[in-house]
């Protein structure tokens, strides 16, 4: 038996031994998702085991080093692994920006004393990271920020605010980016910087959403303290840093639209609730529609699987991470401007009614934020245009 | 007849829009939301409304109406909708004036007209009963009974439902024919359920039980459900009108101040491009509706396809502007601070209701013989 | 009776017999449109007698001044006009781009002896005149034209060449942008001239389009004399003049796309060709493309009146022309493009075959230069943008 | 199976590039149009593919081929795609040698296969009969008399009908049944006429008066003729696909070239964002024709789907493609001069042949159950 199969059975039984019942169904709510942090309140017993279980085989992040807690996985034992997850329908034991954005970076240009600090937190879901990027006056024109951090000898100052902050009111720790030179050109005086939200100076007000939630904060800072030791990378090279992570993320959100449209197929919720003429929805209208979206969203995920294989075979994803991010996106908000159309009159009632509180008509409004955040469709636009085509401007 | 408003056009429309941006801007929306207000409208503004004569518009001068037509009443729909007002000026004021103008007994005319005009008295329209737009379909049964009827049914998606005073019923007959009934809100039998829309509006859930309706309440015309929801459709296309025609505007003021890279983002040719599209696209639009209207004061018999028309083409692009208008916005237009978003939440209320582009596509097509 | 009523009559009455039963079917090629000129081709004598009478009466202009042999009509008689021209469908008299775009112009800007010597001949069809705007390296930027003007004292020498000229190669006359100034700033060096197209140095050589017709050709010349008093406007101040003719250039394109899309309903087309299921087409996923166009079709067609109603009432056209320009053109191309989904196999021989001699496809592949001559969509888009909707850029 | 090429089809894919650049590009096409060449493709040119061993490549090794699967032999039509080069390498390379054999008895896949490996034997596809594409409609009627068939009837749109050496002709039989029979184009009562199409390839209309065909010429599958139509269809959008990039490819070059106002036209955001958006759909339609060609190399036993889905994503993306081509070339575009156009041209003939993309968007929905 190959060393790939008896792996495969060992986390099999592994699996069988230590996933709760309980964590192998579907989520029920947002609620359900495991985000960790100081603060962290689980749902259940059974979400917290699964989490300290996962996190003891550093399989929360089945591929990051042994020696930062994490897996210690090559892809192919990762795939294994994701393979026997999905087979058990598991939830995620932990979901965290942690891990999607920051963790990648510091393994990439944080230093050995930073790694040591905050990766094994990472890994075992106690500390729950917020991102500070965009600012009211810097949101695509992302470099213009103006956050300062004035240097105090062994520590920054830090004031101004940062916008879009998911999560900012739960989180721990921020990692952010601020200016720390204000001569330097836009790009050049940025600074990628860590520090503790509890740190006096730091205070969120959450943004109110067209869909009813409150996912974001702004996030101010008041003479807020920061060690020198905590900067990422070299001090002004921020930026680098920061697109490292941009791409981590474009990549996240691109794909965040595909697996969500794997879920259900829309054409059978249109049968379902629109019904069938001789073996044709009724509607004819709309299937031109639904047909047109079902094979994009195919098309889709053949090619984040053809670029997962291209990168396994050498090739880098580079600029082509703004293409996942922009055509995910694009298909998300498709598929849900259709599932409102097929929804018809039960898809307008905002609370009760006939779709569980409003769940679809705030979904869709949500997905009109996808093609923003994370870097707008035009922005991911001109990168194709400028970094893929070799268009100038 | 010209397809350019009089100066008579003018002077309402301008009179309405100083009125909708001084007394009902997108604020008292927001405002009767936060206020947890519980029928979705405000009865101290609809007053207001009424003084300066708006609910007259429709009316014919002899049942105490102004006889000022539809190309009127569109105007205000199209300002109500550059302000998001919830008003019963298109359930009232347009729609039942309009059908029980032209479908209506001598004593139906009597009762209801001057009323309507007067503003005292609201009606709502009772047709949908599933999840999709669909007036052939109709569950709600009209038995005959000594003379009267005996409704039984259920009806959702009752626009002004929460407040009307009577209900314009569809409901099927012995002999499977639709018909219309006039059936007071407060009769035994009927029951009302309030629920908040997306857009922050309220409809209601209406259900009759065995509600004994007269036989003078019933409408006399067999077509008048279509010709109904036709003058309605034309209504939403006005106020997808002004939806449309606001957002651009309010967009187009965006892209001008919001800096990013040094320059205001509207040297963009990426956004640019896709304005000057969404400018020409309501261009179209405009005419459509004025067109509709005029057909309507015309009297031409045959309005579905025009309706059907005007509803599709102006779904579709006040949808584009509202979706644009938010990108555009970027960030900030997915607050519930900006404004912007409560265009497309109403945008989409407009559109589903008594069918969305779809439904309409697919009816011009079948009216056009394919 | 008004005098109006009694217009409408003695028009009727004239018509009746002063057009010829020929000339009030419906082409059959585009043979048989009149260009008149000094090599005229007359299809018939009567079609030669149709331009004779409707001239005598300036009726090839009808709004034109009557000093000039217009036919001096104001626009109320005009349209009584043109109606009655509509109920027998009669054939236009005469095309020219004198009539649609020079004349205009010279009413506007010539010179009294200007209008004196070129009006008349353009009212009769005796002078055929060409466009020399566009060159090879001035498409869209128009206005960094080189073809040069030297002065000479009493007469120009111009140099250089034009491309994309109208029939160029038909052409008596020219009308020529030329730049008179080579140091002032590209706009303003720039004059508008008129000359015979016999005169020595001037040559022409056709341009082969994808759609297998020449309908443009380029222009070259060499050392071409141009007397001074053939400058429309005045000298470096051709832009002005040029602006003026493009707008008119514009409406023109815009509209033409339109009248002929209302010649034939392409749904009816479509059932022929494709058949009914249960009262619906066939193919449902053309219906809703379908539907779309004829909406859009409608929609043009009460704007474009809608336009025209307010200019009577007072208003001016001006960068409203761009959107009839852009939209008529993007129009019609989609038209075109259902025309090929419904003509299905039959579309697609080139010659002979089922579809006379390939006169779908070839017009198919025509209408692709729609959104390209007469100023490109872009360049309409540009136009709307900033003075419509006053966007900087 | 990793959705990358492996070495080998990266080599064939290089040599087939070089090849049809330097041997057979657009101007290959143009000068076969402008000598008036009656056939439409150059035999010379077919003797030097046929000697690389591209004809052999679908065959399997026991009957003379090279066993190289759908994979190679549609890396070669994306390539002739890029150059535009007429060849009969999908008819009879890809689609006759496939069909064979899957559906051939032992004793056609001795007579054909080493001979289509050969490059010698040409075959082509007689389906179509009327305007529309619609393989469910057919008037070739094969009547079954003395152990043979008699064909009667016409077929239109016959791609290397003017020199193909057997046709392989769709015909109803008493049963209502479709059957395929290889006919000899040499067989009595078999008439063929070339026509021009619009991309300057030719085709033919071939007319079966009493044709006799032994009951041997029969294949035996029912279903063969979807089967063929599948693998014709997914080597087209292999070929729409070479056209789509060489297209895109040709188009980013002339905006980095071209200047207007100062600057090279690529810099305007209106036009980089099209671009943009055509790449990304370009890149999506290379995995949908990767997928394709795995999948009839895997022998997946039902193909229809993805066949549908193949050809409904490359006829949009590709006709996208071929019109934004010559709209950013302005006026050059429109020139035959220009190549750009040629592009256009074949992109309509491909779309077209085997159903549009109307047609597989319908099909793709039916067969999903909608």
């Amino acid at each position: 038996m190959s060393d790939l199969e008896s792996f495969r059975l060992e986390t099999r039984d592994w699996l069988e031994e230590n996933c709760p019942k309980s964590m192998r169904t579907p989520y029920e709510s947002d609620d359900d998702i495991c985000w960790g942090g100081r603060n962290a309140k689980f749902t259940s017993d059974e979400q917290r085991l699964w989490l300290q279980r996962m996190a003891s085989r550093g399989w929360t992040v089945p591929t990051w080093p042994a020696e930062y807690g994490g897996g210690g996985l090559d892809r192919e034992h990762a795939k294994v692994l994701a393979d026997e997850l999905s087979r058990i329908h598991a939830r995620p034991a932990l979901m965290s920006f942690g891990i999607s954005m920051l963790g990648p970076a510091l393994l990439k240009f944080g230093t050995e004393a930073l790694r040591q600090q905050h990766i094994p937190p990472i890994v075992r879901g106690e500390i729950r990271w917020a991102q500070g990027y965009s600012e009211p006056n810097a949101g695509s024109d992302l470099a213009s920020l103006q956050t300062r951090a004035d240097d105090h000898g062994d520590h920054y100052k830090v004031n101004g605010s940062k916008i879009w902050t998911s999560y900012g009111d739960k989180g721990d720790w921020m990692f952010c980016l601020v200016r720390t030179d204000s001569e330097a050109r836009k790009h050049e005086g940025i600074s990628f910087v860590l520090f503790d939200m509890a740190t006096p100076g730091v205070s969120t007000k959450p943004i109110l959403l067209i869909s009813g939630a409150s996912p974001f904060t702004e996030t101010f800072f008041d003479d807020v303290r920061v060690e020198k030791d905590q900067v990422v990378g070299e001090v002004n090279k921020g930026w680098t840093v920061a697109k490292y992570l941009l791409t981590h993320e474009r990549e996240m959100i691109g794909e965040s639209g595909v697996s969500e449209a794997g879920s259900a197929s829309i054409s059978e919720i249109a049968v379902r609730k629109m019904g069938l003429n001789n073996g044709v929805l009724k509607n004819t209208m709309l299937r031109s529609d639904i047909a047109k979206l079902e094979i994009d969203e195919i098309a889709l995920d053949l090619t984040i699987q053809r670029a997962r294989d291209e990168v396994k075979a050498g090739a880098s994803l580079g600029a082509q991470s703004s293409m996942f991010k922009y055509f995910g996106t694009e298909l998300n908000m498709r598929r849900y401007e259709l599932l409102m159309a097929i929804g018809g009159l039960d898809a307008l009632d905002w609370d009760g009614g006939e779709n569980a509180d409003g769940l679809l008509p705030k979904s869709w409004l949500r997905t009109k934020g996808n093609s923003i955040e994370g870097g707008t469709s035009e922005i991911q636009l001109n990168i194709i245009a400028k970094r893929i085509l070799g268009l100038p401007g | 007849m010209a397809l350019v408003l009089n100066e008579e056009q003018v002077m309402l429309r301008d009179a309405a829009r100083d009125f909708l941006t001084a007394r009902a801007p997108v604020e008292h929306l927001r405002s009767l939301r936060d206020a947890g207000n519980s029928v979705g409208y405000s009865s101290e503004l609809w007053a207001e409304i009424v003084d300066m004569g708006w609910a007259a518009i429709v009316v014919a001068e002899e049942h105490g109406g102004l006889g000022y037509g539809f190309a009127g009443i569109g105007l205000l729909l199209e300002e109500s909708g550059r302000t998001l007002t919830p008003t019963p000026l298109l359930s009232s004021s347009m729609v039942a004036a309009a059908l029980i103008t032209r479908h209506g007994s001598d004593d139906q005319k009597a009762t209801y007209l001057p009323a309507l005009a007067s503003g005292e008295h609201l009606l709502a329209l009772a047709v949908d009963e599933g999840t999709q737009h669909d007036p052939t379909s109709c569950n709600t049964v009209a038995v005959e009974a000594a003379g009267n009827y005996s409704l039984n049914g259920s009806k959702v998606a009752v626009v002004d439902g929460g407040f009307a005073n009577t209900f314009i019923v569809a409901a099927r007959k012995s002999d499977e024919s639709t018909g219309l009934f006039l059936v007071s809100a407060n009769a035994t039998g009927v029951k009302v359920d309030t629920v908040s829309h997306l857009d922050t509006h309220k409809a209601a859930t209406v259900l009759f039980a065995d509600v004994e309706v007269s036989a003078a309440a019933e409408l006399a015309m067999p077509d008048g459900l279509e010709f109904m929801l036709d003058v309605a459709r034309i209504g939403q296309a006005a106020e997808l009108l002004g939806i449309a025609q606001e957002v651009l505007e309010r967009t187009m003021t965006y892209l001008k101040d919001r800096k990013q890279f040094g320059v205001a983002i509207g040297v963009f040719q990426g956004l640019a491009h896709r304005a000057a599209n969404l400018y020409t696209e309501i261009e179209l639009c405009k005419s459509v509706v004025l067109h509709a209207l005029r057909e309507l004061d015309a009297g031409t018999e045959d309005i579905a396809a025009i309706a059907s028309m005007a509803k599709a083409k102006l779904a579709e692009t006040a949808h584009l502007a509202a979706t644009e208008g938010i990108q555009m916005h970027g960030g900030m237009g997915m607050t519930d601070e900006c404004e912007i978003g409560f265009f497309l939440k109403r945008c989409q209320i407009v559109e589903a209701l008594y069918g969305d582009r779809y439904f309409h596509l697919d009816r011009y097509a079948k009216l056009s013989g394919y």
